[in-house]
């Protein structure tokens, strides 16, 4: 839904710009990926790209925002450089972990992202953890703990929840719900719905997680609560995933019927620009192109970095 | 359920039989557990999917006794306890050890001590099975192994396999045993063959084998590490004598003293952290109790003292193969290094 | 409240038993425990004792409960004997885990009780797993997890609730609730009612842990409900802790005042008994001195019990 | 916050001064740190309560740093880390090391990792106070040390102290340090006295002491096993040399090599878990570096391979002592055993 959007040319075009590096960023890896070239496991966002862009669109640099497995999203959401994150990918000097992360771990401290975790849950209380130390060093600063639905089955989930509360952090719980864990489907692993729940503990927004414009009103309303009280909030987001959950193939999970027209965010936002006359056909294609070549300024920086040094293995640490 | 016939160990088949990988190895002693006992049975996040847990869950004659679960894997492998301690046998699945982290209560301050704390009235059968090994690019937090951190803790037994007929017969006896078993299985084995019995059989927890006979050095190694080392010594013709314990705990001492008493030389190759580990355990004992028979100093072999990074190059540089394991050997036999 | 509750003579003098059993052996604790003879760290059941007598009612030898570390109470109520639990705390021979476990272990197979834990949480998920285990063997037996209102705040207990809804596990969740969690008042360490969380994943009843008829009417519900459905309960009993967290001194935080009259389940139950016209003062009198003999005969075996060998140390491991 | 001019460390003050206790000694750093730098706060179950954790947290001047937590270890000590990683400079902490494996998915896979997985460009600049030791009559749960543990992990730090004037310099180093530093403190020593100066000083992680001169015979111990065993040694007055390592990690090799390359012995008191523990570490890097200069083989006094019983009696069976080490020392230097 796009009410209370007033969806202006500038925003629009803001929005469909990050849906589409996201996309586009994913698409360019599928074809590569099976040549090795990347060695790392990847989680790819794609169908998902309203989230991190609809939220993330509300937050500064400085705003940080906590990160699980499936990275790439958030990250060119938060300010990524697609040329960093493309030469984490291909394991490089330049890439925003010089190659020592890979597509799990990656962090860039100048966009506010403090690094992502391969285990499920626990980077939920670093986002409690850097708002608490917000509030204590009295910064204006944001902070977000996205997850699936997935890490809301986890413990720490629930703890974090409770502390947040507890002591008024003022975090934003992003869910994430593409509704599977891996292949489980959401009624299989989660019996209750975690969204009712917190809202024992704190509000909870929900929104169409494959419409930007729905997800960042609520993110908005979310945000302006948080800053408002000092409290938590969260912002439940049903989304859909259509990838297969790790590597580059198509889902092809019963319980996951997709819609590639009806499911897309980027489709909705364009649909949307073009009805209320904010963009034209040929404007949007020459943006998909500029962010092409985006995309192949990033491989090739990536392809002609250098590796890193075997020597440096064993420091930071 | 009389498991009391499976005491018979079989001897390592030699060569010929029925071939079959690691993997199916586990995969039927799984099987022909749950079909002999109907109190075993497997738990754990994602044991019940189409995947089967790399394979090894796959096609079993009792599905109904495979409990899939959410990313709960404390609760879950409490769970997994608490069915233990109610007389069922459970078989708890963790798909990467670094999962297992999560689950650590449960693991050190319960399943290990449980019989302890109750004097052994209240038997603790559960076994705990975790998947290890580099991944590919995967990093610090899904390429751990994690072994010596368990045989640290009293109350645990480690078992970690390096071929298809151990895993089976381990595997067995680590379901027939009444203390827990954290039972780790490196995924790169899994598609490695070997001759494996049909019939059940069990090999004794704590008794380790001779993969190879030699006089000039004794390599201690464990999981991928035995068959790293087996092609490093076999592709350089060394006179290596490699000992695969095949448990970290309980550690058969004598197998590994003898062997260090008659080669005067110790090589302890652990894939995992090197400071306070397996290594150093098997280091030290031999420093302790057969140091008049060193030749020259032990020495351990490891990851550095690092986590895991991603980049291919870096992988490379980080995890022992057989060149480098062999270029060590040639190094301590030529009394270089 | 004691509506529901045919409250026959046969009934009451068997809950007033287990109730002053209880009490009066923890209170016979008192003076011995600051000359040292248990060397262990006690966490005094005193004024919660309906809790575990009005649920263990219910329960058969092989039915189970899982404890933490405030043992006594529930130990007594489900059958252990007062000597083999004396003998622990004075560490010999003849205690029930022969002086390996101390007041926080306790175990008594035959009695239904699989151990205990010190550690705060991971025992609501034992309970879980061995009414699994009921479940897969086909085997008419319940199951209960009990734990304190502190434990709640543990990750382990949403895992738990979440776990037993998907599988149908039916197993009984009872919470002690006492309000504290050591010196901390419940308001300080849940945000929210978790019970009311509880709901969302199963039924949930609500007793006065003061009241034992109470109590064991809310448990008889929840029990049948468990038998008829198959699927978990929760119970949550508030009730009141008289004594400090841990040690023999009577409580004094000023959050946790203690009207020793009419919180006291005992009285409850006697003022009941006695006004019902089930019994006499004198009787009950006779009844505590009963239980005087038991305790003095409990403390004279596990006094006049061996103290273990220390050469067994490192066995059962 | 210019930590930076604590670099100079104090000498141990010979006796004078003003004594205090460890107790004391801790919570002066905490204390201090606090007041120097406004990012130090504190975190964790009952680290506000009236008794403040065994009296380390009471009267501090920023009470409003210190926040308590519900039992919520795995959580807290990831909100630790989060404060952590946006620019404080956190005590995370648990009142027994027991709690602490609740939380070791964090310290394990993020605490000591995050550093390592962003290259750097995150510092993890965090400290996990856990109280360790022997309880009374506690049992198997609450009477852990796990030392070994931890130092097995690459990533952490991890510090012992032995005594009071060390304990400040060694906490405020590691408040200083900008990685993660897990900081076990032995209950049984709080009440111990010694000079301790008032102004701030950090001691180097990394860098033992010799506790005692002597050259018969090495012992490396830390925590209470140094003031047992130097008790141990002067009610016997034995030719040994008493090394306190301080850190499990980064270990001082460099002392302990050169102490024993002088006495010829190494007898290492470790009140831990025996197998793939710290002992089995100090061995190993002896019987790596300086096996030419044992004159007999080295030792290991750590607990028995079983965890904590209850009972006293056991209790005593189960601990080392002053007596238990003295023993073991002459019967080292007696070559009887
Ligand atoms: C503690 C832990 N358990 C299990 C896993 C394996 N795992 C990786 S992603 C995933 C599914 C997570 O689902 P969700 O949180 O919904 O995120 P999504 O993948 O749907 O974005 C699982 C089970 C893990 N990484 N960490
Ligand atoms: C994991 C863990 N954290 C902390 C503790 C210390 N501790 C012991 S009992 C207790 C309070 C428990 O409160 P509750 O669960 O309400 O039980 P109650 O003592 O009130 O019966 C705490 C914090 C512990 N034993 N285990
Ligand atoms: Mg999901
Ligand atoms: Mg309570």
């Amino acid at each position: 839904m796009m009410t209370g959007n007033t969806l202006t040319r500038e925003l629009g075009w803001r929005l469909l710009r990050k849906l589409r590096e996201i996309r586009q960023f994913e698409e360019r890896i599928i074809p590569v990926y099976p040549t090795d070239v990347m060695v790392t496991p990847v989680h790819l966002h794609i169908g998902q790209e309203a989230v991190p862009v609809g939220v993330c669109d509300h937050l500064r640099p400085h705003d940080l925002v906590f990160i699980g497995h499936r990275t790439h999203g958030v990250a060119l959401a938060k300010g990524m450089s697609m040329g960093s994150l493309m030469a984490e990918l291909y394991g490089r000097t330049t890439g925003c972990a010089q190659g020592f992360g890979g597509s799990m771990h990656v962090c860039d401290p100048a966009n506010g992202l403090p690094g992502s975790s391969a285990l499920v849950g626990g980077s939920i209380a670093l986002g409690v953890g850097a708002a608490l130390a917000a509030r204590l060093g009295k910064r204006d600063q944001l902070v977000v703990s996205c997850f699936g639905d997935g890490a809301a089955d986890a413990g720490v989930f629930w703890e974090s929840l409770n502390f947040a509360a507890l002591k008024s952090v003022p975090v934003l719980f992003l869910c994430e719900d593409n509704g599977l864990s891996n292949v489980m489907r959401k009624e299989d692993h989660l019996h209750a719905d975690p969204g009712v729940v917190a809202g024992h503990f704190m509000q909870v927004w929900r929104a169409d997680g494959t419409d930007v414009l729905s997800v960042r009103e609520a993110a908005g309303e979310a945000f302006a609560h948080i800053r408002a009280t000092g409290r938590p909030a969260l912002l439940w987001c049903a989304t859909k995933r259509w990838m297969k959950h790790q590597g580059v193939e198509a889902d092809d999970l019963a319980c996951n019927p997709v819609d590639r027209e009806k499911d897309c965010p980027i489709r909705k936002l364009e649909q949307a620009l073009l009805s209320a006359g904010l963009a034209t056909q040929a404007e949007i294609e020459q943006l998909g192109g500029e962010i092409e070549s985006e995309i192949d300024a990033a491989i090739m920086f990536a392809e002609q970095s250098p590796f890193p040094d075997p020597g440096m293995l064993a420091t930071e640490v | 359920m009389p498991w009391s016939r499976f005491d018979q160990s079989h001897a390592a088949p030699e060569g010929g039989g029925r071939i079959i990988t690691f993997k199916d190895a586990i995969r039927e002693a799984i099987d022909q557990a749950m079909i002999h006992d109907p109190r075993v049975f497997a738990i754990g996040l994602d044991a019940d999917d189409k995947f089967g847990v790399f394979g090894s869950m796959l096609n079993l004659a009792h599905p109904e006794r495979v409990i899939g679960a959410p990313i709960s894997e404390n609760a879950v492998t409490g769970i997994a306890l608490g069915a233990a301690l109610n007389g069922l046998r459970p078989i708890c699945i963790h798909l990467r050890v670094d999962f297992l982290l999560v689950a650590m209560d449960q693991v050190v301050n319960y399943i290990a001590k449980w019989r302890y704390m109750t004097r052994g009235r209240i038997k603790v059968p559960i076994v705990v099975r975790a998947v290890i090994g580099r991944g590919w690019g995967c990093g610090a937090q899904h390429s751990q192994s994690l072994g010596g951190l368990f045989a640290h803790i009293p109350g645990l037994k480690v078992v970690m396999p390096s071929n298809p007929y151990d895993v089976k017969g381990l595997f067995l006896a680590a379901v027939k045993d009444d203390w827990p078993v954290i039972f780790l299985e490196h995924r790169w084995l899994y598609k490695n063959t070997g001759s494996v019995p049909e019939d059940m059989y069990v090999l004794p927890l704590g008794k380790g084998r001779i993969a190879r006979a030699g006089n000039k050095l004794t390599v201690v190694a464990t999981s991928l590490a035995v068959i790293d080392t087996l092609n490093a010594v076999s592709g350089a013709n060394l006179d290596v004598e490699v000992i695969d314990p095949r448990c970290l705990k309980p550690l058969d001492e004598e197998l590994i003293l003898t062997s260090v008493r008659k080669t005067g030389r110790l090589l302890v190759v652990d894939y995992d952290f090197p400071a306070c580990g397996f290594a150093a355990e098997v280091c030290a004992v031999v420093a302790e109790k057969a140091a008049h028979h060193l030749k020259s100093p032990v020495q351990r072999m490891t990851f550095p003292e690092s986590p895991m990074p991603a980049s291919g190059i870096l992988e490379k540089a980080y995890y022992p193969n057989p060149d480098s394991i062999a270029a060590r050997i040639r190094a301590m036999l030529d009394g270089v290094c």
